[in-house]
C-alpha cells in the first residue's frame, strides 16, 4: 500500500478552502464574475472614468453641458442636469457601493458570528442576555433607525455602516447560534472535551471552522442589504454629500424630474448596477446554500 | 393552559423589548449633538424667549427627569407637540397610519397569494426549465431597490402610458364621503395601484422562495412518500400533505413581513408622495422635527414588535405539535 | 454477602475505583424566564443513583431509551454536571474537579462513543484526531506518532500507518469505531465508559469491535462501564449488570444471575422480551402491562408500577429502596423484608 | 404448494449517483407465499429496503427499476401502467414504515389520516369510515378516544400500532413492513411483533418483514430471504435457513450474533472486512472477498441461485459442501484470516 502523503498547505490556502466557495454552481460563478468586474472597476475607477464625477462640465462652446443625451458630445451615458458625467458617476459609485457593502457585511458577519458563537457555546445566562439583545435589535425598525442615525450624526458613509452593524447582526447571530448548538451536540465536540481540550481550543478547532462558511453566507447576504440600504438612505437625502454613490445618482435623477423628462439614462444605469451587484451576492449565497444545506438542491 | 402561559411569557418578553426600544429612542433623540431646537429658534429670539421655548417642550429639565416624564407621557399615549405643525404628534401620525396600513396589507396580500402559489408550483416542477428561468428572476426582484422599481413603474405607467396618477392618494377636489367611500373608490384604487404593485413585486420573493424551499424539504419527508404509497392522487399528495405542511412557516412569516414592509414603506411612500407614516418620518427628520420623528419611529417600532409577537403566536396556533403539546 | 465475595479479590483491588452516591441529573425544561416565574417542568434523567465499581470490574449499564444510562455515562465523564449527589473517582470527588485537576482526570477516565461517524471531526485526519488528547496531555510532538501507531495496533487495525492520513469518511464503520477506541485508550486510562459502541454497526462487524474491547480491557486491566440496551451484548462483555429504568436503578448484580433468574419485574420483562436468533421460541405473553414510560411524567412511588403486573397498594405511595437480595440489589416492594419474598 | 401471492423474478433497481449508476438490487428473485410472513434480512446497504419499496413502485427520485418481473396474483406489477399500479396500492399492497413518527403527517389527527385512506381510497362514506377507524383501533389495541389525537401525542410503540392500523385499513393482501420495530425498545418491540403475528394469522394476509435482525426473523417469520450486496444469498424456510444455513454469509451472521439463551462463555466471531462498494462490485460472488471458503471460481463467476432442498435455495458455488462448511464455520479460527 503506497504511503498517502498529503502536503500540509499554508494557512491562506486552508482558509480559502474552508470558505468552500461554490465553484461548481453556474449561477454562483456568474455572481463571482460580476463581483470581479465591479471590484476591478472600483480599483481602477481613476483610469476608467473619463471625468471627475463631481466636476461640472462644459461643452466646447463653453455652454453648461447639462442634460446631454447618451453619446452626445462624447458623453457615454450623457450628463446630469447639473452637467456632470453620468458614466463617471457610475464608475465612482462602484467604489462607495463596494466599500459600504463589504465593510458593513464584514461588521455584521463578525459581530453576528461572535455573538452567536458565544451565545450558543456557553449557553445559560450569557445566552439569555445576548438573545434578549437580539430580540431588541429585532424590535428596531431598521431603515428608520438608519435614517435617524444618519441624519443626527454627520451624514457620512461610515455612520450608515455603523447603523447597519448595530442592527443587522441579529439575523446572523441567531442563525450562527443555532448552528453552534447543533455542532456542540456533535460527538466530536464531546470527544474533544473528554480528550482534555479547553473551551478556547474546541471553539477554534472544532466549531469555528464549521461556521465560517455560514458567516460568509450571511456576510454575502449583508453586502446586498448594505448596498440597498445605502441607496435608500442616499435617495432620501441623508447620504454622504462628499461621495458619489448610485443612491445619490438616483436621488439626483428623481429630484431633477428624470421621470417627467423621460431621462432614462439618469436612473436606469445606476439601478441596473445595484441589481447586478446585489443579485450577484444572492447567486453566490444560493450556491452556498446548495453546499451547506444540500437537501434544498436537487 | 400551558399555551396561555407561554403566550403570556412571550408577551412579557416583548414588553421588555418595547421598553428597551423606547429607551434607545429617547437616548437617540436626546443625546444627539447640538441643540434639538436649533432649527426652530429664530436667531432674533432673545435668551429669555429661547429658554421659554425650551421650557415649553420640557427640554430645560435634567435628562433623567425628561426620561421619567417621557415614559409617563408615553403610557398616557401622549407623544408631545410637533415643532413644525405645532399640533399633537399622536393625532397627526394616527391620521396617517391607515394610509400606510392599507398600502402595506394590499401589497403583502397580493405578494403572498402569488408567492405561495408560485413557490408551491416551482417546488412541484423542480428541475424543470420553468424553475431554471424563474428562480434567477425572483432573486433579481429581491435585488431591486424598491424606490427604483417605483421610479421605473412610474416612468412607464404614469409618465409614458399615462394609465395611473403619479402620486398622492386622491384627485384634487374629490370627496368620497366617509372612510369606506374613500378606500373603495376607483379614484383611490388608481392611486394605490402603482405603489402597491411596487411593494408587491418586491415582497413576493420572500414567500415564494420560502414556500418553495419548504415544499422541497417536506416532499422529502416520509409522510409524503407514504401518501404516495397509499395511492393517493397527486393533488392530494402535493396539496393536502406537502403544501399544507410547507405553508406553516410561510404563514408566520407574513406577520414578520408586515414589520419589514413598514420599514420599506419609508422610501416607496416618498417616491409616490403617499401620505403615510414613512414619508412623514423622512420629512420630520429632514426638518429636525424631533417629536414628530420620534412619534413616527415609535409607532413603526410598536407595529414591528407586535407583528413579531403575532408571528410567534400564529405559529403555536397553527402547528398542532405546539398547540396540542 | 455471597455475590460480592464470590471472587477472590485482594483488599487493594477490591477498594472501589468509582463511587456514585445518590447522583441526580434534573433538567429544567423551558427557558430561564419561565423558571423565574416558577414554572417548573423537570425531567429527572438520573434520579438518585448509587453504585460502586471496583478496580478491574466491568459493569453493564442496561436500560431502554430514556432510562438515564447515557446521562449516567456523561456524568461520569463530567460532560454533564450533576444537579445532586457525588461521584468519587479514586478518592477524589469528580464533581468538584476544576482545570488542571480536571485535565488530569480526563487522562484517566475516557469515553468510547456510540456513533463513530459523529465522534471524529470529519475535517480531521485520523492522525490529527488521535493527536488531540496527546497534545492536551503535553506529550512532545516527536513522541506522538509512535503512540498513535501503538494505539491503533492495540485495537487491531492492520497496518496502522496507512490510516494516519485518511479522513473519517474513508473508513468503514468498524474501522472508525476502532479509531475511536484507540483515541480513548491512547493516554492509557484506568477507567473507560463505552456508550453503546456497536449499536451503529452492522452485525457482521460488531463482534470484531466487541472482541477488541474485551481483549484490550483484559490486557490493560481496565475498569469499564458498558452502556447498552441489549442484554445479550452486556452479557458478552460484563460480569455485572445494573438495570436502570426512568432514571433509577432497578436491579444490580452478577450478569449471569440476572439473565438466569431476574428478580425485579422490569428485569423479568426485559429478559423475556429479548429475541434470540433461534427458531424454536416460546410465544408466551410478556409479564408486562400496556403503557409506555414517559420521562417527563413518571408515576408516583415506584416508577415502574404502571407497567408492572404485580403492583400492589404500596407501589404508588412509596419509592422502593435498593436492597440486598442474595447476590444482588433490587428496588422493588416485592422484596421488602416486611412483605416477604413474592 | 399453491401459487405464491407475489413472485419477484430477477428484479433490478439502480440509483443514479453522480454521473454513473449503482445497482442497489441486482437480480433478486424470491416468492412470497400466501398467508405467511417472509423475513427479508440483510445488513445496511444490502438492498432489502430498496426491494421492499420497489414492490410499491414508489422509489427514490434517482432510483429506477431497470429489469425483472413482479408477478402479483398473476399480474406483472412491474409492467402495468402507473394508473393501474396506483389503484393497487394500499388496497392490495400496504406498507408499514420504520419510523411511524415521520411517516404520519404531523398536522392531521390520526383519525383524519385513517379517514383519508378509507374514504379516498376505500370509497367509504363518513359514517362507514368512522366505524372502520374505530374497529381498526380496537384491533391494534388502542382506545378509540385517542383517534382525535395528533401523531406526536403518541409514544413510539403506540405510533407503530397506528401505522399497523393504517396498513390494515383496506384489507390488503400483502403488507410490507420495513424495519417496523427497529426504533423501539425490546419490550415494546416484542409487543408489536406479537401483535403483527396475531393480526397476520387472524386476517390470513402475507407480510414481508424487512429487518437487519435475525432474531426478529427467528421470532415471527415463516420463510426468510438473506440478501448481501444487492443479491439474494439464500432463501428458504426460516428454520432451515437459521439452523442449517447453506451460504457462508448466513453461517457467519449466525456466529456474529449474540444469543441470550446460549452458553455464557460463547465467543462471537466477526466476518472480517466490509461489504463491497456497489459502485464497483467485485466480479463473481460478492461475498468472496470476505468468505473463508472462497475458491478461485468464486472470484470469477457469479454463483446461480440453486434449489438444494425443498424450497431452500442458495447462491454459492460450494453449496453442495454446506454440511462440511457448517462444521468449519462454527470455529472461530476459520474466520480469522479471509482466504
Amino acid at each position: 500500500m503506497p504511503e498517502l502523503a498529503i502536503a500540509r498547505s499554508g494557512l491562506p490556502t486552508r482558509l480559502f478552502r474552508s470558505l468552500r466557495l461554490p465553484l461548481n454552481d453556474r449561477f454562483a460563478v456568474f455572481g463571482l464574475l460580476i463581483y470581479l468586474v465591479f471590484v476591478v472597476t472600483a480599483l481602477f475607477a481613476d483610469q476608467i472614468a473619463p471625468y471627475d464625477p463631481t466636476e461640472i462640465l462644459y461643452t466646447e462652446d463653453y455652454d453648461l453641458a447639462a442634460d446631454m443625451r447618451p453619446g452626445q458630445e462624447g458623453f457615454i451615458l450623457g450628463t446630469t442636469s447639473l452637467g456632470r458625467d453620468v458614466f463617471s458617476q457610475l464608475v465612482y459609485g462602484t467604489r462607495s457601493a463596494l466599500l459600504i457593502g463589504v465593510t458593513a457585511a464584514f461588521m455584521v458577519a463578525l459581530i453576528g458570528s461572535l455573538v452567536g458563537l458565544v451565545s450558543g457555546y456557553f449557553g445559560g445566562w450569557t445566552d439569555a442576555v445576548l438573545m434578549r439583545l437580539a430580540d431588541i435589535a429585532f424590535g428596531i425598525p431598521f431603515l428608520p433607525f438608519v435614517i435617524v442615525l444618519a441624519a443626527f450624526l454627520e451624514p457620512s458613509i461610515w455612520n450608515v455602516v455603523l447603523a447597519m452593524a448595530l442592527v443587522l447582526w441579529r439575523d446572523t447571530a441567531r442563525v450562527i447560534r443555532s448552528q453552534v448548538l447543533t455542532l456542540r451536540s456533535r460527538g466530536y465536540v464531546d470527544a474533544a472535551r473528554v480528550a482534555g481540550s479547553s473551551d478556547a481550543k474546541i471553539i477554534l478547532r472544532h466549531i469555528a471552522p464549521n461556521i465560517l462558511p455560514l458567516s460568509f453566507l450571511y456576510g454575502s447576504i449583508a453586502i446586498g442589504w448594505a448596498i440597498l440600504t445605502e441607496a435608500s438612505i442616499s435617495f432620501l437625502g441623508f447620504g454622504d454629500p462628499e461621495s458619489i454613490s448610485w443612491g445619490y445618482m438616483l436621488q439626483d435623477a428623481f429630484a431633477s424630474q428624470a421621470l417627467a423628462k423621460q431621462a432614462y439614462y439618469w436612473f436606469v444605469p445606476p439601478g441596473l448596477c445595484i441589481i447586478l451587484v446585489v443579485s450577484a451576492g444572492f447567486f453566490i449565497t444560493r450556491g452556498y446554500e446548495n453546499i451547506l444545506f444540500p437537501k434544498l438542491g436537487r | 393552559m400551558a399555551h396561555l402561559k407561554a403566550a403570556l411569557s412571550r408577551t412579557l418578553q416583548l414588553a421588555l423589548v418595547l421598553w428597551a426600544v423606547v429607551t434607545i429612542l429617547f437616548l437617540m433623540f436626546r443625546l444627539m449633538p447640538g441643540n434639538p431646537m436649533a432649527a426652530y429658534i429664530d436667531p432674533t429670539f432673545t435668551a429669555e424667549q429661547q429658554e421659554a421655548l425650551m421650557a415649553q417642550f420640557g427640554l430645560d429639565k435634567p435628562l433623567w427627569e425628561q426620561y421619567v416624564i417621557y415614559l409617563g407621557n408615553l403610557l398616557q399615549g401622549e407623544l408631545g407637540q410637533s415643532f413644525r405643525y405645532r399640533e399633537p404628534v399622536a393625532e397627526r401620525i394616527l391620521a396617517l397610519l391607515p394610509n400606510t396600513l392599507i398600502l402595506t396589507f394590499t401589497s403583502l396580500i397580493i405578494a403572498y397569494a402569488f408567492g405561495i402559489l408560485a413557490g408551491a408550483y416551482l417546488a412541484w416542477r423542480r428541475g424543470s426549465a420553468v424553475e431554471k428561468v424563474a428562480i434567477p428572476i425572483v432573486l433579481t426582484t429581491r435585488a431591486m431597490p424598491e424606490f427604483w422599481l417605483g421610479m421605473v413603474l412610474l416612468a412607464i405607467f404614469s409618465f409614458w402610458l399615462g394609465w395611473f396618477p403619479a402620486g398622492g392618494t386622491r384627485s384634487a377636489g374629490s370627496d368620497y364621503g366617509g372612510f369606506w367611500g374613500l378606500y373603495t373608490s376607483p379614484d383611490f384604487l388608481a392611486y394605490l395601484a402603482l405603489p402597491a404593485l411596487t411593494l408587491a413585486i418586491y415582497s413576493q420573493g420572500l414567500p415564494l422562495l420560502l414556500m418553495r424551499s419548504n415544499m422541497l424539504d417536506v416532499m422529502k419527508e416520509d409522510f409524503v412518500t407514504m401518501a404516495r404509497i397509499k395511492g393517493l392522487s397527486t393533488w392530494t399528495v402535493v396539496v393536502r400533505h406537502a403544501a399544507r405542511n410547507a405553508l406553516l412557516p410561510v404563514m408566520t412569516s407574513f406577520a414578520i413581513a408586515v414589520g419589514y414592509q413598514l420599514q420599506g414603506n419609508v422610501v416607496v411612500e416618498t417616491v409616490f408622495s403617499w401620505p403615510g407614516l414613512g414619508r412623514e418620518l423622512v420629512r420630520a427628520v429632514s426638518a429636525s422635527d424631533y417629536p414628530l420623528a420620534q412619534g413616527a419611529f415609535l409607532l413603526i417600532a410598536v407595529v414591528v414588535i407586535l407583528m413579531n409577537l403575532i408571528a410567534d403566536l400564529l405559529y403555536s396556533l397553527l402547528d398542532p405539535r405546539v398547540s396540542h403539546a | 454477602m455471597a455475590g460480592a465475595g464470590m471472587r477472590p479479590i485482594d483488599p487493594i483491588a477490591s477498594e472501589p475505583l468509582v463511587s456514585i452516591r445518590d447522583v441526580q441529573l434534573h433538567y429544567r425544561m423551558g427557558g430561564i424566564f419561565s423558571a423565574m416565574r416558577g414554572r417548573s417542568s423537570v425531567v429527572k434523567a438520573v434520579d438518585g443513583v448509587s453504585f460502586e465499581i471496583r478496580r478491574g470490574e466491568s459493569v453493564g449499564l442496561l436500560g431502554e431509551s430514556g432510562c438515564g444510562k447515557t446521562s449516567m455515562g456523561r456524568l461520569l465523564l463530567k460532560l454533564e454536571e450533576a444537579t445532586g449527589g457525588e461521584i468519587v473517582f479514586a478518592g477524589e470527588p469528580v464533581t468538584a474537579l476544576k482545570r488542571a485537576a480536571l485535565k488530569r482526570y480526563r487522562a484517566r477516565a475516557q469515553l468510547i462513543f456510540q456513533n463513530p461517524f459523529d465522534a471524529v471531526n470529519p475535517r480531521f485526519s485520523i492522525r490529527a484526531a488521535l493527536s488531540e488528547p496527546l497534545e492536551n496531555a503535553g506529550i512532545p510532538a516527536a513522541e506522538r506518532e509512535g503512540r498513535i501507531v501503538k494505539a491503533l495496533e492495540l485495537v487491531r487495525l492492520p497496518q496502522p500507518q496507512q490510516f494516519l492520513d485518511r479522513y473519517p469518511h474513508q473508513l468503514s464503520g468498524g474501522q472508525l469505531q476502532r479509531v475511536v477506541m484507540a483515541r480513548a485508550l491512547i493516554l492509557e486510562p484506568d477507567f473507560v465508559v463505552a456508550d453503546e459502541p456497536v449499536s451503529m454497526l452492522d452485525v457482521s462487524v460488531r463482534a470484531g469491535v466487541l472482541n477488541v474491547f474485551r481483549d484490550v480491557r483484559d490486557r490493560l486491566g481496565l475498569t469499564a462501564i458498558y452502556i447498552s440496551h441489549d442484554l445479550a451484548l452486556v452479557r458478552y462483555v460484563c460480569e455485572r449488570t445494573i438495570v436502570m429504568y426512568l432514571g433509577k436503578v432497578m436491579e444490580d448484580g452478577p450478569t449471569e444471575d440476572i439473565v438466569r433468574e431476574p428478580l425485579h419485574p422490569y428485569t423479568q420483562a426485559l429478559v423475556a422480551a429479548v429475541p434470540v436468533p433461534q427458531p424454536d421460541q416460546s410465544h408466551d405473553p410478556l409479564p408486562i402491562g400496556r403503557g409506555a414510560p414517559d420521562p417527563r411524567n413518571p408515576p408516583s412511588g415506584c416508577v415502574f408500577r404502571d407497567r408492572c403486573p404485580y403492583a400492589f397498594e404500596r407501589c404508588p405511595v412509596e419509592v422502593p429502596r435498593l436492597r440486598q437480595v442474595g447476590t444482588r440489589k433490587v428496588a422493588c416492594h416485592l422484596f421488602d423484608d416486611t412483605t416477604g419474598k413474592q | 404448494m399453491t401459487e405464491p401471492l407475489l413472485s419477484v423474478r430477477n428484479l433490478k433497481v439502480s440509483y443514479a449517483v453522480g454521473g454513473g449508476s449503482v445497482d442497489a438490487v441486482d437480480g433478486a428473485s424470491f416468492d412470497v407465499p400466501r398467508g405467511s410472513i417472509l423475513g427479508l434480512v440483510g445488513e445496511s446497504g444490502c438492498g432489502k429496503t430498496t426491494v421492499a419499496r420497489a414492490i410499491t413502485r414508489v422509489i427514490a427520485d434517482n432510483a429506477r427499476i431497470t429489469g425483472g418481473e413482479m408477478i402479483f396474483e398473476g399480474t406483472d406489477i412491474a409492467a402495468i401502467p402507473e394508473r393501474q399500479m396506483n389503484a393497487l396500492r394500499w388496497r392490495d399492497i400496504a406498507f408499514i414504515p420504520q419510523s411511524a413518527m415521520n411517516s404520519l403527517d404531523p398536522v392531521y389527527t390520526v383519525e383524519s389520516q385513517l379517514h383519508e385512506v378509507l374514504r379516498r381510497r376505500g370509497g367509504m362514506d363518513r359514517r362507514a369510515a368512522q366505524a372502520r377507524a374505530e374497529e381498526l383501533f380496537e384491533m391494534v389495541g388502542i382506545e378509540k378516544s385517542r383517534l382525535r389525537d395528533y401523531p406526536h401525542q403518541f409514544s413510539g410503540g403506540m405510533r407503530q400500532r397506528v401505522a399497523i392500523a393504517l396498513a390494515l385499513a383496506l384489507n390488503p393482501k400483502l403488507v410490507i413492513a420495513d424495519e417496523p420495530v427497529t426504533a423501539l425498545d425490546v419490550i415494546v418491540q416484542r409487543q408489536i411483533l406479537d401483535q403483527l403475528r396475531e393480526l397476520q394469522a387472524m386476517l390470513g394476509i402475507s407480510v414481508i418483514l424487512v429487518t437487519h435482525d435475525i432474531s426478529v426473523v427467528a421470532y415471527v417469520c415463516d420463510r426468510t430471504v438473506v440478501m448481501y450486496a444487492g443479491r439474494i444469498a439464500e432463501e428458504g424456510p426460516m428454520e432451515a435457513v437459521l439452523t442449517r444455513p447453506m451460504h457462508p454469509y448466513t453461517m457467519g451472521l449466525r456466529n456474529a450474533f449474540p444469543d441470550l439463551k446460549g452458553a455464557a462463555s460463547g465467543t462471537l466471531t466477526p466476518i472480517e472486512g466490509a461489504p463491497p462498494n456497489l459502485a464497483s462490485p467485485p466480479p463473481g460472488c460478492r461475498f468472496a472477498p470476505r468468505c473463508p471458503f472462497a475458491l478461485e471460481v468464486c472470484t470469477r463467476a457469479q454463483p446461480p441461485l440453486r434449489e438444494l432442498a425443498s424450497g431452500h435455495r442458495v447462491a454459492c458455488h460450494r453449496a453442495d459442501e454446506a454440511p462440511v462448511l457448517r462444521e468449519l464455520a462454527v470455529r472461530t479460527e476459520t474466520w480469522l484470516v479471509p482466504a
